[in-house]
């Protein structure tokens, strides 16, 4: 009962104030020119020629692109435009939903205890005079209540529109520097937000040519004109190209390798030096140490490091050494539990599989570093081997586990820290070479059949980018480039 | 079933990702922010695995008595501390039963582990108890306490944001540092002129490294400086875009191989 | 091998302890010395450098304090330097800060260089002896601080109207129209030409909607990374000089002749650089050693 | 325990006593002794890593263990905190949220958000010896939805946008041969050296890209193509070492400042 009163003494506040609020939104935009020295012959510049508008394509909606002709005082003519100022016009039922959004805020400060940036006087802060007489209980319900209200209102935004040019006022929406010829009115989508723009509902919008001296001439009303979501992205068509054009070649090269067509890959230095390292390290009776890096699982560069993981792992239970891989990921630990667990079952030797094997030691980048230090000095591992993530923590790793005398082989995807274990380390796989190596290690004919895809693709690739240079040299060329740009 | 339903979910939602790509309509985002915010909840919960593995990895070297074990007691108090100041703050400015009740917390904690790796069950078992009581009676009897964060007086739990400041921040910070070490010991031990690759390597580091040296002959600083700035805006570029164009062929290659249920190597063998 | 070591093969396996040990005596050991480097100061620095140093006394200068406390460690000693030298000068400066968490750092600075402009100095420079007296900086005479306003953009294009338009009053709330050192000045006209020390983005409008529209010489301190990416507007004439880092700092300290914070990371910087190269070539030289007498064994 | 390892420990604890007491002493502030534990603390930590450049130590050990039990606590209350209590409770329902002193946040499909609450309890079940099947499940989501994810983006950023990117104009300015020889000069932003540039982005690159060719043997001109790639790859990793240098020294003089400066106060 009691929060049936409140709505309406919000809306009354709300009703109250609202010549106030009219006020604030025409000036709004003002708000740095009404303090000009007043000037005493106000001369009008001309107004911005020629407003367009449209559906901004390709989004979700909410969101409109107009277009104008400067004013011929802007950069010509008198040369007094400072700026242009956007309005939009809106209906009366807007500003009333506008209203219970504000006070919907002033709730939310208050359950925050953020109130004190509210400055006295102000809209604002009656609200909160009068809210602030409830308990936290009764505003959750008052809050949960406005919130419905605002979403039932905002159904009929789209009818209301159609009244225009009654019942409604102007908006200012934003400001752009002289020179400008066009603005993209990204409305928010969120409808309990100030900014919303309704999808399907009559937008008018007009330009104001504004000087130094806040004179100001608006161009003419552009409207209506509607917003909407699309359904497909068209400025992403050249990768609908790219996506059927490498899937397609991946999976004819897959084929291939399955029929059994001899497939050659080069040899990568790194890779064989890990079945070399594990026989070292179990000569020498010491662990090997594997590290994934600071990677979450979904990072490609983690699961391209579990197939070699799990590679590692079988050698690694067959030869009878002892393993150590400390995570920094629980996630990731828990993906290289999987992987060495079955490693091990792969290997029929799923006795010797521990548990801790695969621990975790912390989430944050120093600390995890720290420990593997300590492990590397304590354990001396006779193989260090680094694959996956990487950040600042490269150079720490690879010093200390050089220090402790370890063989060490790594392998990211993190360009900035590549030099560091090429310098650091015994064998570095360097980039890409991360991702072949996963494929290369399986011998499996499938993994193999993608990489025949991926070197395809970078002979397409520099193909295309010799064409380009070609025609670059010429005026149509420029077309050839703008197929590879793609808008967003 | 039991190994193939996970592959086709991974079918499913990669499947799924790859065509929410091209589709800017509301409602496709919708599911993605969905999608996303998944994720981050998931992740959460395994924290708690790894937390969980943390402490049994501890109390393991312990009960063992393993090498260093005694220091397995340094990483459980600091979690544990931390982990009661992160869920707790005293109300007021009075530290009186608010301490006890993190030390009655801390004790009961400590008594626990004894419990699990001592032989002597009962002792321990008691003593624990006994704190529990403790901690349970300040708890429902004293208001000095309280179990929020967010809230700005959450914030002000001192004791918390001094352990990050002052134990977390210096041990990042000094890590960090470290690099300075490491770099010119990498540098002294890796950069010989072994062959033409080294040299290379080397080099450039160098011409990099003297690029504002003020004591050398001829016009050399501003020749040096010059090619240091070209080696860094015109072949870096093209290397760095060399790799750039691999990398991504490499990801782009994986993840579809990882859709299509070719690479399994991430879940053991498929 | 059972062979004795000699020095070379020592050079080649030094441990590396003594390689930190060296490293962090240097470092401490110039931090804490007071003594000064030479810097090669480059053509970029010396324009502006030059430019500087030409002006009148009672010109008028805008520095445009454009970073947030983020980049600080790189454009803090530009600011000190590039103040303190007009100051000396008796030139007159207007700072804006168009960087939202920029103005209550740059308030700090003017303070500071204000207290050190108290102490009588001698600077040596262009081979002439400069004797400046100490003085008091006032506000409002020597400098005025405009402060923070949102829209960067249309703020440099206000500014190019009258600076009143964006701000009626100073950041301290002063009318810019009590300022003794603000009258009859109205716009960019009366400025010799702005500074823009920036750590982001906003260097570009400076570039399109001040230079470009107001044609005043223009000069920059940037952060070291963005410096090569503003090199083609030095070519093109828009920019008159560019700073770049903590190098450009050194490099301004050094032409004025007033050694200060730029210097002293310098100095540190040099000296550890030192340290890495002497090592490298340590190694090197023991490596060919070493590998002749193994050739030479070998025969 | 051996007797110099308890005279340095006895030692060490002395010193780092004194400078609680003597900071204590001459902070100003509402808590001075709290405050100047606080930085000998910190120092204390700064030195035990540190320590660990001449060798592994037990003090280095205690600051380590240290650390990994306070840091993966911290990275769990700030997690919980943030998502669970700022993400997902508010959708749960308006009870919990209000123990938590959070806000209720509205909406249709907050059902959905049960979904990964299940998927984090199948995640848990590894702990269990019969359900750790089901953990794959949560994982196969994870992997499943960052593949599609990275499939498309990195398809669009790397592939399509890095072709545009690598179409550099070779003739720069050009005139025809006269103006060229007639204009020559050899400075940076000269035309020479502006298509030299050019030349070597565009012939670095696809050197590069040759030296990750896999299915070819690198013999005869594609083998040599390779070799320029290779020795370009190093001239950058040895300039991009050589840069890195100077913002590592930095972080060093950091540390510097705080034992100097914030510590002893010896260096103003």
């Amino acid at each position: 009962m009691k929060v049936k009163l409140l709505i309406m003494v919000v809306m009354m506040l709300a009703l109250s104030s609202f010549c106030f609020a009219q006020d604030n939104a025409t000036e709004a935009g003002t708000e740095d020119t009404d303090t000009t020295a007043v000037v005493e012959s106000i001369i009008l510049p001309a107004p911005p020629g020629n407003l367009t508008g449209i559906d901004k394509p390709n989004d979700h909606g909410h969101a409109a692109i107009l277009s104008w002709d400067l004013s011929p005082d802007d950069g010509a003519g008198e040369n007094s435009v400072l700026k242009y100022e956007i309005y939009k016009w809106v209906p009366q039922l807007m500003l009333d939903i506008n209203l219970v959004r504000d006070s919907l805020s002033v709730i939310q400060r208050i359950l925050r205890n953020t109130t004190s940036g509210i400055t006295e006087g102000t809209q604002a802060d009656s609200m909160k005079i009068v809210f602030e007489k409830y308990s936290r209980d009764e505003l959750f319900d008052i809050r949960n209540t406005l919130i419905a209200h605002v979403k039932q209102e905002n159904t009929g935004l789209a009818e209301a529109s159609n009244s225009y040019p009654e019942n409604g006022a102007w908006l200012f929406v934003d400001k752009k520097p002289s020179g400008t010829k066009s603005f993209v009115h990204i409305g928010s989508k969120d409808f309990k937000s100030a900014g919303f723009v309704p999808d399907f509902a009559n937008l008018y919008y007009r330009v104001d040519a504004v000087t130094i001296d806040g004179a100001k001439s608006s161009s003419k009303v552009l409207g209506p004109i509607q917003t909407s979501g699309q359904w497909y992205n068209t400025y992403r068509t050249p990768v609908v190209f790219s996506v059927l054009f490498f899937t397609l070649l991946t999976i004819y090269f897959v084929r291939e390798a399955r029929k059994g067509a001899d497939l050659y890959v080069r040899p990568l230095g790194g890779i064989e030096a890990v079945d070399d390292a594990i026989g070292r390290a179990t000569e020498m009776g010491r662990p090997i140490l594997y590290v994934l890096g600071l990677g979450s699982a979904a990072d490609i560069a983690t699961i391209a490091s579990f197939t070699i993981l799990g590679r590692v792992a079988k050698k690694v239970a067959e030869y009878q050494t002892e393993l150590l891989v400390p995570t920094y990921d629980p996630i990731v630990m828990t993906v290289a539990q999987e992987v060495v667990k079955s490693a091990y079952l792969d290997a029929g030797r799923p006795d010797a599989y521990k548990e801790d094997t695969v621990h975790f030691v912390t989430q944050s980048q120093f600390a995890y570093v720290a420990a593997v230090n300590g492990i590397m000095l304590r354990e001396l591992p006779a193989t260090n081997v680094y694959m996956g993530k990487f950040f600042a923590e490269s150079l720490i790793l690879a010093e200390t586990g050089a220090l402790a005398g370890s063989i060490q082989i790594s392998g990211t995807d993190e360009i900035a820290q590549i030099p560091f274990f090429i310098v650091a380390c015994d064998y570095t796989l360097i980039g890409e070479e991360l991702y072949a190596a996963s494929a290369y290690l399986g011998k499996e004919p499938v993994l193999l059949g993608s990489l025949k895809a991926q070197d395809y693709a970078k002979a397409a690739i520099i193909l295309l980018a010799v064409i380009g240079v070609v025609l670059a040299q010429f005026e149509f060329g420029a077309a050839f480039v703008n197929l590879f740009e793609v808008a967003n | 079933m039991k190994r193939q339903l996970p592959f086709l979910l991974v079918f499913l939602f990669g499947a799924f990702m790859v065509f929410q790509y091209y589709v800017p309509h509301e409602s496709s985002e919708f599911v993605y922010e969905f999608l996303l915010d998944w994720v981050m909840i998931i992740g959460i919960f395994a924290l708690a695995l790894g937390i969980w593995s943390l402490y049994t990895v501890s109390v393991d070297k312990i009960r063992h008595k393993k090498e260093n074990w005694a220091y397995s007691y340094v990483t459980l108090i600091g979690l544990f501390i931390m982990v009661v100041l992160g869920f707790t703050y005293k109300v007021g400015d009075s530290w009186g039963f608010y301490s006890v009740f993190v030390i009655s917390l801390m004790t009961l904690l400590g008594f626990l582990i004894q419990t699990s790796v001592s032989k002597d069950k009962g002792l321990w078992l008691g003593l624990s108890g006994l704190s529990l009581v403790v901690a349970l009676g300040i708890a429902f009897t004293d208001d000095s306490w309280g179990i929020a964060f967010m809230t700005s007086e959450g914030l002000s739990n001192t004791m918390f944001t001094n352990f990050a400041d002052f134990v977390l921040t210096p041990i990042l910070a000094t890590m960090f540092s470290l690099l300075a070490f490491f770099i010119a010991s990498a540098a002294y031990r890796a950069f010989r002129a072994r062959n033409i690759l080294a040299t290379l390597l080397l080099i450039a580091a160098i011409i990099v490294m003297l690029r504002f040296n003020p004591y050398m002959p001829f016009g050399l600083p501003e020749y040096m400086a010059k090619t240091s700035n070209w080696l860094m805006n015109v072949p870096n570029l093209a290397a760095q875009r060399a790799i750039v164009i691999g990398i991504g062929l490499g990801i782009v290659a994986t993840s579809l191989k990882v859709i299509l249920g070719i690479e399994r190597g991430y879940m053991g063998k498929g | 091998m059972t062979e004795k070591k000699n020095i070379f093969d020592k050079m080649m396996t030094l441990d590396r302890r003594w390689v930190f040990l060296f490293l962090i005596v240097v470092c401490v050991a110039t931090y804490a010395a007071d003594f000064s480097i030479p810097i090669n100061t480059e053509q970029e620095t010396e324009s502006i450098f030059n430019f500087l140093d030409s002006l009148p006394p009672d010109d008028i200068v805008l520095i445009a304090i454009d970073y947030d406390p983020n980049n600080l460690a790189e454009l803090h000693p530009m600011t000190y330097a590039v103040v303190e030298h007009l100051w000396r000068k008796k030139v007159k400066v207007i700072f804006t800060s168009l960087s939202q968490l920029g103005p209550a750092m740059a308030d700090q600075a003017i303070r500071d260089i204000s207290d050190s402009l108290k102490i009588d100095k001698t600077y040596n420079y262009n081979g002439v002896e400069h004797n400046f007296k100490g003085r008091e900086i006032v506000n409002g005479v020597d400098y005025t601080f405009l402060g923070y306003k949102p829209y960067y953009a249309l703020i440099i294009l206000g500014m190019g109207q009258d600076f009143r338009l964006n701000f009626p009053n100073d950041y301290y709330g002063t009318p810019l129209d009590d300022l003794p050192m603000m009258q009859g000045v109205i716009n960019y006209d009366q400025v010799a030409c702005v500074v823009d020390l920036s750590g982001g983005n906003i260097t570009d409008a400076w570039i399109s909607y001040g230079q470009g529209r107001f044609n005043f010489p223009l000069m920059l301190g940037l952060t070291g990374v963005m410096t090569a990416q503003y090199y083609p507007f030095l070519g093109s004439g828009q920019v008159s000089g560019i700073m770049g880092g903590l190098l450009g700092a050194a490099q301004y300290e050094e032409l004025a002749d007033n050694p200060g914070r730029a210097k002293d990371g310098m100095r540190v910087q040099l000296f550890a650089h030192y340290v890495i190269i002497l090592f490298i070539v340590l190694g090197n030289i023991g490596y060919f050693m070493s590998r002749r007498k193994n050739l030479e064994g070998g025969n | 325990m051996k007797k110099t390892t308890i005279i340095t420990f006895a030692v060490i604890s002395a010193l780092f006593l004194v400078s609680w007491i003597a900071k204590g002493m001459f902070t100003e502030g509402s808590s001075p002794f709290l405050d100047g534990f606080l930085v000998t603390l910190a120092a204390f930590l700064t030195l035990a890593i540190m320590s660990f450049l001449y060798k592994d130590n037990p003090y280095y050990k205690f600051a380590e263990h240290l650390f990994v039990g306070v840091s993966a606590a911290y990275a769990m209350c700030l997690g919980f905190w943030s998502t669970i209590v700022g993400n997902l409770i508010p959708r749960l329902s308006s009870g919990i949220s209000e123990f938590f002193k959070v806000s209720y946040i509205e909406g249709d499909y907050n059902f959905i958000y049960f979904i990964p609450i299940i998927f984090g309890i199948l995640l848990l079940m590894r702990l269990s010896p019969r359900g750790g099947w089901l953990s794959r499940w949560p994982l196969a989501f994870i992997v499943g939805t960052t593949a599609g994810l990275n499939f498309v983006r990195y398809l669009r950023s790397d592939f399509i946008n890095q072709v545009s990117s690598t179409i550099v104009p070779l003739m720069i300015d050009w005139q025809g041969f006269g103006h060229f020889f007639s204009n020559l000069n050899f400075s940076a932003t000269g035309q020479l050296v502006m298509m030299f540039s050019n030349l070597v982005i565009f012939i670095g690159v696809t050197c590069g890209i040759i030296y990750f060719y896999f299915s070819k043997e690198h013999t005869g001109w594609f083998g040599r193509a390779s070799k320029i790639g290779i020795w370009i790859l190093m001239i950058t990793f040895g300039a991009s070492f050589g840069y890195t240098v100077m913002g590592r020294i930095s972080l060093l003089v950091g540390r510097i400042t705080f034992l100097f400066r914030d510590w002893l106060e010896i260096i103003s």
